[in-house]
């Protein structure tokens, strides 16, 4: 039986970054896919070689440009726990509000390329017309709209005012409010409900077989949620992860709707929470080198992360490596790529909301 | 005589009204989507800078091809205008856009094949409607010709509701907008990269263009013929629809090929078809 | 006039009783060419002897009476096919046959068969003429076409045994029942030509004598008997109730009372020839047959005959119940398959379906009645004739190049292939581009439709507006294919190198006449067809289709001037590694980067609609539904009197 | 006089060995904040159709055939603007093993918009500036 | 579940219809960057003393300097922009502007062939007559 | 490594539901500076006094396998040239991981189910965490940083350059 073989990248509108497909349709249903990556692959966990531990970090922030802020978060946290520093409390308050900022950006800036990819090309601007406010909160508080390098093995390098604190806050409520009408749109609308609803379905049994992190998952119904763990301040923060059971493209997109609201929740209570007070310690300082090993756990928006870094006493770690969520959601992905439909294809590869650029490093 | 020059100015005027038509409309979605927007001029800015443009050949039927889709194009309102049967002249308009199918369909390559298969599907899905409205104003008019159409004493739009509203839905395919633009778009076209278009450049694109700028003007001709009072009428009601389909194309995702056959031929045999058979049992 | 008739009838049939002795080729093919000529030059000398006039009565010459000759041939014919049929194992057809040949028989020995006048046993008229057109010549250039395509054919498979003088002498017997079919005039006589080309296509598409290909002939010959049944059932209601054998007594007005249920049966006897539904299976299973065979079942013999008759009977059955059913079982035969062949792939079924569809929409007219769609049913009869007889020898000889009929497999073919790319863009053109007359037939019969009063009017256009824009998407599949281009190496190059020349002449003559019909339709629709039509139903003469020459002059130097800008274009330079995979590496043989390194070849599939649309279920459905129609309207032509 | 060329330069946006940052920032300029579209762009996402080859991201071994094929399907006139620190010259990944360096080592590259991440302003400012290039070239095969 | 006939988004699309746009009309209309934004490393070779920690320190190697011919350079198209050599440098000679680094041509490239975005300083050297 | 007490070993971690979390390899450079005075495996603390030029590469590769917020791991030591199994069979996500450390690493992994034919990211260097590669790239980076301080870098000074610097202030 012949078949259409479509070259699904590495230069295709639907993905800003280049993921390869060889897609082998029959109408438009994808009978095979083929999947190959390796046009970002830099060998940035080489570059612990070039560079040293303290600008390490800097490295690390540029795995991936939109959860930027994780990945030096969770740097810093590796070389903090091995070097057995305990960071100052306000730090780790302003760390997890930086964090929550950045999923709700993360999640704004996809909610937008999905709305784009199934050709909504209002909610697309409508989105990162919401997510440019978030940009600015980062500019304004790190310096940096994307890449914020703002933190520091023992701490954080900026400090937030509580006054400025406070009107983030009510920045971001009001930003709930107007993403609650995004939200309804996204719910409501029939032509968004025929491209999502019901496609590239991922049961709870595939996606623990194929170990799913974040927000794809929880989609399926599983309540991984590495925040449970309650590091880096989460325990203090009274939260439910987002668990939807269709295991949809509408699922994933709804669970990431409602972790926006959620975030901001969190934001709040953070700043509840947090000691008030301007002028205290951002950092510690830590001495001589870091020697011995860690594996840290963040999530990140697009779920779990998990880094390895094993020190071995000079200024040059021995070995950096980063699990990013993406890599572990690839195989669902083929997975479900497989016997989709090809205008379903771009929905299916946005919704794991790949960052191949995490993937490949 | 006065027909015939009438089919001319149609030829002439048609991609000017055309490209101004889209100007607005991206001025329009532009302003719907929180941005300012390109100027009004930009479809004719484009279509200058694609015309000095190297066209790069993917293989010579091409453009032989795409020049068949504007003429046709034009020569559909030629002859409409002229005073050729309107039903034949639906079957033209057909044609024209088998042309551009078959532009993309002799590149073999995947992008382009697909569009032009989908290209087909909706041809699939808009024709019969067309073929049905030509007939169905013949047969409240009792006449075939534009002229006589103009001249008929009915208002044809109040005797075909039916017919107006499937019109607006397969206006849509027409004019390429969501959720019904499967096979290109003036939005960059996600999964079929530009669809059709992919592997057009230079003055094929512009040639593309200028087809739609024919076509954008055929279907407020096809309208002119629903309200045939005036003709000024007709143009403000194909300007309110238009503003219509930019609504539509803006508060709506592109729906996938099964449903845009699905749903425009149910609304082609309800709406139409249905308005059509009373058409027929009330007359005489 | 009646010497020529029966030249052309007679004249084919020692051909065919000759070639069935000749089994070297060197003789065969002067033989063929010869004998090809002589009909061609006999049917056009008939044709201007006849002289574009009313229609003439005329009877054997010399005034010969035909006398028990007919029912010899009869006895003859069914004694065969006793015989085949016990040899296969299949009963079915053998009883029906013996059925038939016990009708006659008692008709005849109980002396009910009324007296036949001699000197009417032939009737001539336009369409006659141009029927005898039709055959004398598509149907000659299809078996000249076939001395290229037979060698080629069993050179390709050479499992099967070659009785290529039994094949040649099966199509020039062919010829000459169809020859006698179109111009009878008597019942009887017509039934035994009837007879004639059933058996003659169930020889042809047996040929190859595979299991698969006896099952499809005794599948046609069954159904082709149940229509030749229902046509001796016709003769006997009239004969016993005293009514005129003649067809033009049958057809001078609408049939009421016991005429009409005889009427009905003939409908039913036409239907099945032209296998609409439900007896499309018989003609989808003959595509089997070697492609000549094809063509000329669908191009000039068998199915143009059951038109033929319902083009006939129609001013018997216009306005009518059955008329109206009769119209709905065409109809929805060109619905049905026309969906059944977006999902089609064997590129000879998709030609089948269109040409299912194609005949469904001439008795859909037939069905309906009037000048107007008499207009139409001859013009789609003509066109079809000279676009489909070319499409299949096209096929035909691409088929003996690539050894494919998956219509997936002609993508490229205008590299490959191009001057049989060029006759088969014709051939496709002819079938659904506007200015060519399928096209201008779909249209006048919208516009006749308009006039049909009542709901049918409306469920009718809509059928046609659906069906039609079928037609187009199959049909663009198709030419999206046959259009496309790429780098080509030197021995694919060579291929074309290999077409015979009897295959070039009789294509390139078929296309040239789709081409010159096209550009002459007007004058031949004032002098021949629309005489006619009106003359069918005693109407004055009128123009019929107020068709503007302004426009037929746009559009036709619109379509010729396409291949002049191709010739232009041809000139230009071009990149054929220039198409867009992604940024991937590609090559001018349309080669690309693959996901896992190396290569891929582009691969493109049409799409076949699955999931909206499922052929099999859509046949399944129309085969019931029009099952249905036509027992309405057989009963309704028994029982309302 | 403006030709039509400075009036509507459609882009291709191609991701090299981003890390993204740009990439979203390119994106960023087709929003409403930005839009670009005030000067006719499009992001076509098509090299067929595009005058702009808009490159975020350094040269992998991997992608070096691809940036070049993208930039022999462009038709003429045709402009490169490498956007980031990557593009520009490998930026901070320049030392990595499979990094080879800026985009000017595979195809000439006309603006160079520098930034970690470029700015959208930025990026505007390089496409003015592409646009000018374009006019250069234009003037040139004319 | 979704209502065929609705089209939620409509209200919004013709909310942004009627309202002004959101669009910064920049070039026209230029915005200012926040305070403590990241843009341009600005170098004053005043008070610079070659101590090299600058360019020890970049991640992205942008930096060099050459202690004995009291020689700096940065290649702005390498700079990343992370402020690090402005946090080491004692002498407070490197400060972080906010301003974005501008955008270069092919034809910026330096009197002795320099990559656009080069920038070079040597020591001044003090007038003879001072 | 006993592959089959392994598989049993990850097969239980399956059952238990556990995730697979990461497959990681660290390529063990023998240790040939003083720098590395302390161990830097504890695994293998003799290392230290192997010496280097004899010692074929090790390669230490950790599986990590998740629960809640548990991590335990499977840790095995392989010279270059030793195979490991696959666990795709048990964790179908695992063929990424091990296609990568194939590929990145050298190590061949035997029963993949989706083998990438080593096309996953078709490195410039190929093997580029193999010993080789990285003692060469840190001869490299030591090489460099030895020049950086003693010679000058960007060397032409010159009345244009000063001209340049002159217009730059």
């Amino acid at each position: 039986m012949k078949t259409t073989v479509v070259p699904f990248g590495p230069q295709h509108p639907v993905l800003p970054e280049p993921l390869v497909l060889d897609l082998i349709l029959q109408d438009e249903k994808v009978v095979d896919a083929i999947p190959t990556i390796g046009y970002i692959h830099r060998g940035l966990e080489m570059m612990v070689e070039r560079v040293e531990y303290t600008e390490m970090g800097f490295v690390v922030e540029r795995i991936c440009g939109i959860c930027s802020f994780m990945h030096g978060m969770g740097y810093c946290v590796s070389l903090e726990s091995i070097m057995g520093v305990e960071i100052p409390e306000r730090a780790a308050w302003l760390r997890l509000i930086w964090a929550e900022i950045s999923r709700i950006q993360s999640h704004l800036l996809w909610l937008g390329l999905g709305a784009d990819a199934f050709g909504f090309e209002n909610l697309f601007m409508h989105c990162w017309r919401m997510r440019e406010e978030i940009l600015d909160i980062f500019e304004k508080t790190t310096g940096g709209r994307i890449i914020h390098s703002v933190n520091r093995i023992g701490g954080v390098k900026r400090d937030m005012s509580d006054t400025e604190l406070a009107a983030i806050l009510v920045q971001l409520q009001d930003l709930g409010k107007e993403f609650k009408k995004t939200a309804h749109v996204f719910g409501t609308d029939p032509s968004i409900n025929h491209r999502l609803g019901g496609v590239g379905i991922l049961s709870m049994e595939d996606a623990a077989a194929v170990d799913c992190v974040g927000p794809m998952a929880r989609a399926s119904g599983l309540a991984v949620d590495t925040r449970l763990a309650g590091k880096n301040y989460y325990d203090r923060i009274e939260f439910e992860p987002m668990v939807e059971t269709a295991g949809d493209c509408l699922a994933r997109v709804v669970v990431r709707m409602r972790e926006i609201e959620q975030s901001i929740d969190i934001i709040r209570q953070a700043i509840e929470k947090m000691p008030k007070g301007d002028d205290q310690a951002l950092e510690i300082r830590p001495r001589g080198n870091p020697q011995g090993e860690v594996f840290t756990r963040l999530e990140q928006p697009r779920g779990e992360v998990l880094y390895y870094v094993k020190a071995n006493g000079t200024k040059n770690l021995e070995r950096f490596r980063a699990r990013t969520p993406t890599f572990a959601n690839i195989p669902a992905m083929i997975k479900l790529v497989k016997g989709s439909d090809l205008a379903d294809v771009p929905n299916i590869i946005l919704t794991i909301d790949p960052c191949i650029s995490c993937t490949e490093r | 005589m006065f027909a015939w020059i009438a089919g001319i100015l149609f030829v002439v005027l048609a991609p000017i009204f055309g490209g101004l038509l889209v100007g607005f409309d991206r001025i329009i979605s532009a302003r719907m989507q929180g941005r300012v927007g390109p100027p009004l001029l930009q479809p004719f800015y484009d279509f200058g800078k694609l015309l000095q443009k190297q066209a790069r050949q993917v293989n010579p039927v091409v453009e032989p091809l795409i020049l068949g889709h504007v003429a046709f194009m034009a020569i559909t309102g030629l002859l409409l205008l002229s005073g050729t049967d309107i039903i034949f002249c639906a079957f033209v308009f057909a044609l024209s856009a088998l042309f551009l199918v078959l532009a993309a369909g002799s590149v073999n390559s995947p992008f382009s094949n697909a569009g032009a298969e989908r290209e087909l599907i909706v041809m699939l899905a808009s024709e019969p409607f067309f073929i049905l409205m030509m007939a169905a104003v013949c047969k409240v008019t009792g006449q075939s010709s534009f002229a006589g159409v103009m001249a008929s004493s009915h208002l044809v739009a109040l005797e075909l509701p039916g017919v107006v509203l499937a019109f607006l839905m397969v206006a849509t395919i027409k004019l390429r907008k969501s959720p019904f633009d499967i096979s290109t778009s003036h939005h960059p076209h996600q999964e079929l990269v530009s669809g059709l278009t992919t592997d057009m450049s230079g003055r094929m694109l512009a040639y593309v263009e200028l087809a739609h700028w024919y076509e954008s003007a055929l279907l407020a001709t096809f309208v002119v013929l629903l309200f045939n009072w005036s003709i000024a009428l007709g143009v403000v009601v194909f300007l309110v629809a238009y503003f219509l389909e930019i609504l539509v194309d803006n508060s709506t995702s592109r729906i996938k090929w099964q449903l845009v056959l699905r749903s425009t031929w149910i609304a082609t045999l309800l709406f139409s078809g249905g308005n059509v058979l009373v058409l027929f049992l009330v007359a005489r | 006039m009646s010497s020529l008739v029966a030249f052309l009838i007679a004249f084919p049939l020692l051909l065919g009783a000759v070639l069935l002795l000749v089994t070297r080729a060197s003789i065969r093919n002067p033989l063929v060419l010869l004998g090809g000529a002589s009909i061609i030059v006999a049917s056009i000398v008939t044709v201007v002897t006849f002289g574009n006039g009313d229609g003439i009565f005329f009877g054997l010459p010399n005034g010969i009476e035909p006398g028990y000759a007919l029912l010899a041939a009869e006895i003859a014919m069914t004694s065969f096919i006793v015989v085949i049929g016990l040899a296969n194992r299949r009963f079915l057809a053998p009883a029906m046959a013996l059925v038939q040949l016990g009708i006659a028989l008692w008709l005849e020995l109980t002396g009910r068969m009324p007296e036949i006048d001699a000197q009417r046993l032939f009737y001539f008229d336009r369409l006659s003429m141009i029927m005898v057109l039709i055959i004398g010549i598509i149907g000659t250039l299809i078996c000249i076409n076939a001395l290229g395509y037979m060698r080629d054919y069993h050179r390709a498979s050479p499992m099967i045994k070659g009785r290529r003088n039994v094949f040649f002498s099966l199509l020039f017997v062919f010829l000459a029942g169809m020859f006698g079919l179109v111009t009878s005039n008597s019942l009887p006589m017509m039934l035994l030509f009837w007879e004639i080309t059933t058996l003659c296509s169930f020889l042809l598409i047996g040929y190859t004598r595979t299991n698969e290909t006896i099952g499809y002939a005794f599948k046609a010959l069954n159904m082709n008997l149940l229509g030749g049944l229902a046509f001796g059932i016709a003769i006997a209601i009239l004969a016993t109730n005293g009514q005129s054998l003649e067809l033009s007594e049958l057809t001078k007005g609408t049939a009421s009372g016991v005429l009409l249920g005889a009427v009905a049966l003939l409908c039913l006897a036409g239907i099945t020839k032209s296998a609409q539904m439900p007896f499309s299976s018989w003609l989808l299973g003959a595509m089997y047959a070697p492609s000549p065979t094809s063509a000329l079942l669908h191009s000039s013999t068998m199915v143009k005959a059951g038109v033929f008759l319902l083009l006939r009977l129609s001013p018997a059955i216009a306005t009518t119940p059955v008329g109206y059913l009769v119209a709905f079982v065409g109809l929805g035969t060109f619905l049905f398959v026309s969906l059944v062949a977006v999902t089609e792939q064997n590129t000879k079924k998709v030609l089948a379906y269109s040409t299912i569809g194609s005949l469904g929409l001439v008795v859909g007219c037939a069905g309906v009645g009037g000048p107007e769609l008499m207009w139409v049913g001859v013009m789609i009869i003509i066109f079809h004739a000279l676009a489909k007889g070319l499409l299949f020898l096209v096929v035909g000889t691409i088929e003996n190049r690539l050894y494919t009929k998956d219509m997936e497999n002609f993508d490229t073919l205008l590299s490959r292939l191009p001057r049989v790319s060029v006759l088969a863009l014709v051939g496709m053109a002819g079938m659904f581009i506007a200015p060519f007359g399928i096209v201008i037939a779909k249209w006048a019969a919208i516009r006749a439709f308009l006039n049909v009063p009542g709901g049918q009017g409306a469920v009718m256009i809509l059928i046609m507006a659906f069906g039609s824009s079928l037609t187009i998407f199959y049909w663009g599949k198709l030419l999206i294919k046959v259009l496309s281009m790429k780098n080509i190496g030197e021995y694919e190059r060579s291929i074309e190198g290999r077409v015979t020349r009897y295959e070039w002449f009789t294509e390139s003559a078929l296309a040239i006449g789709v081409l010159a019909f096209t550009a002459l339709i007007m004058p031949i629709s004032d002098k021949v067809i629309s005489p006619w039509a009106l003359g069918a139903f005693n109407q004055a003469p009128r123009t019929l289709l107020n068709i503007e020459p302004a426009m037929l002059v746009v559009l036709l130097a619109a379509v010729l001037f396409l291949p002049l800008l191709a010739i232009w274009a041809s000139h230009r330079s071009y990149d054929t590694s220039d198409f867009y995979s992604s940024g991937r590496n590609t090559n001018a043989q349309h080669v690309m980067g693959a996901a896992l390194g190396g290569t891929r070849t582009v691969s493109l599939r049409s799409y076949y609609l699955d999931g909206v649309i499922n052929g099999s279920l859509i046949f399944r459905l129309g085969t019931a539904t029009c099952a249905g129609v036509l027992i309405a309207m057989v009963v309704t032509g028994m029982v309302v009197r | 006089m403006m030709s039509n060329f400075s009036r509507s330069p459609w882009i291709l946006h191609y991701d090299g060995s981003s890390c993204n940052g740009c990439d979203i920032e390119v994106l960023a300029c087709l929003t409403p904040l930005y839009d670009v579209e005030r000067f006719g762009v499009l992001n076509t996402g098509n090299p067929k159709h595009a005058d702009i080859l808009l490159v975020t991201g350094s040269v992998n071994e991997r992608n070096i055939e691809i940036i070049q094929n993208l930039y022999r399907q462009m038709p003429d006139p045709k402009v490169v603007v490498a956007v980031g620190a990557c593009a520009c010259s490998g930026g901070i990944f320049a030392r990595a093993y499979n990094i080879q360096g800026g985009i000017d080592k595979v195809v000439p590259v006309d603006v160079y918009v520098p930034g970690c991440a470029a700015r959208p302003e930025s990026i505007i400012d390089g496409v003015v500036q592409g646009i000018a290039a374009l006019e250069e070239k234009r003037k040139k095969t004319a | 579940m979704a209502n065929p006939l609705t089209l939620p988004m409509v209200p919004r699309a013709l909310k942004n219809l009627f309202s002004k746009p959101a669009t910064r009309r920049y070039p026209y209309e230029i915005r200012e960057r926040f305070d403590g934004a990241r843009g341009t490393i600005e170098y004053n070779v005043e008070t610079c003393n070659y101590c090299m920690l600058c360019a020890r320190r970049c991640p992205a190697a942008a930096i060099t300097v050459s202690r004995e011919n009291g020689y700096w350079a940065i290649e702005h198209l390498t700079c990343i922009g992370c402020n690090v050599c402005v946090e080491v440098c004692s002498k407070k000679s490197l400060t972080m502007s906010k301003n974005s680094k501008p955008v270069h041509t092919r034809a910026d490239v330096g009197p002795q062939g320099q990559r656009p975005g080069h920038e070079e300083w040597y020591k001044p050297v003090p007038e003879p007559g001072e | 490594m006993d592959s089959a007490t392994f598989l049993a070993k990850v097969g239980e971690y399956q059952k238990g539901g556990w995730r697979l979390a990461l497959i990681n390899v660290t390529t063990v450079m023998a240790p040939t500076a003083p720098k590395h005075g302390a161990a830097a495996n504890e695994e293998d603390p003799d290392e230290p006094t192997t010496p280097a030029a004899e010692a074929p590469g090790v390669f230490e590769i950790a599986w990590a396998f998740a629960k809640g917020s548990d991590l335990e791991l499977i840790r095995e030591q392989i010279t270059v040239g030793d195979a490991v199994p696959s666990i795709s069979e048990f964790f179908g996500a695992a063929f990424l991981y091990e296609n990568e450390i194939r590929e990145l690493f050298g190590i061949n992994v035997t029963g993949l189910n989706l083998d990438l034919q080593g096309q996953l990211y078709q490195t410039a260097t190929k093997i580029p965490f193999s010993h080789q590669a990285v003692k060469a790239r840190l001869a490299a980076t030591a090489a460099a940083a030895l020049a950086a301080t003693t010679a000058p870098a960007a060397g032409a000074a010159g009345p244009a350059a000063t001209a340049a610097s002159e217009k730059n202030a």
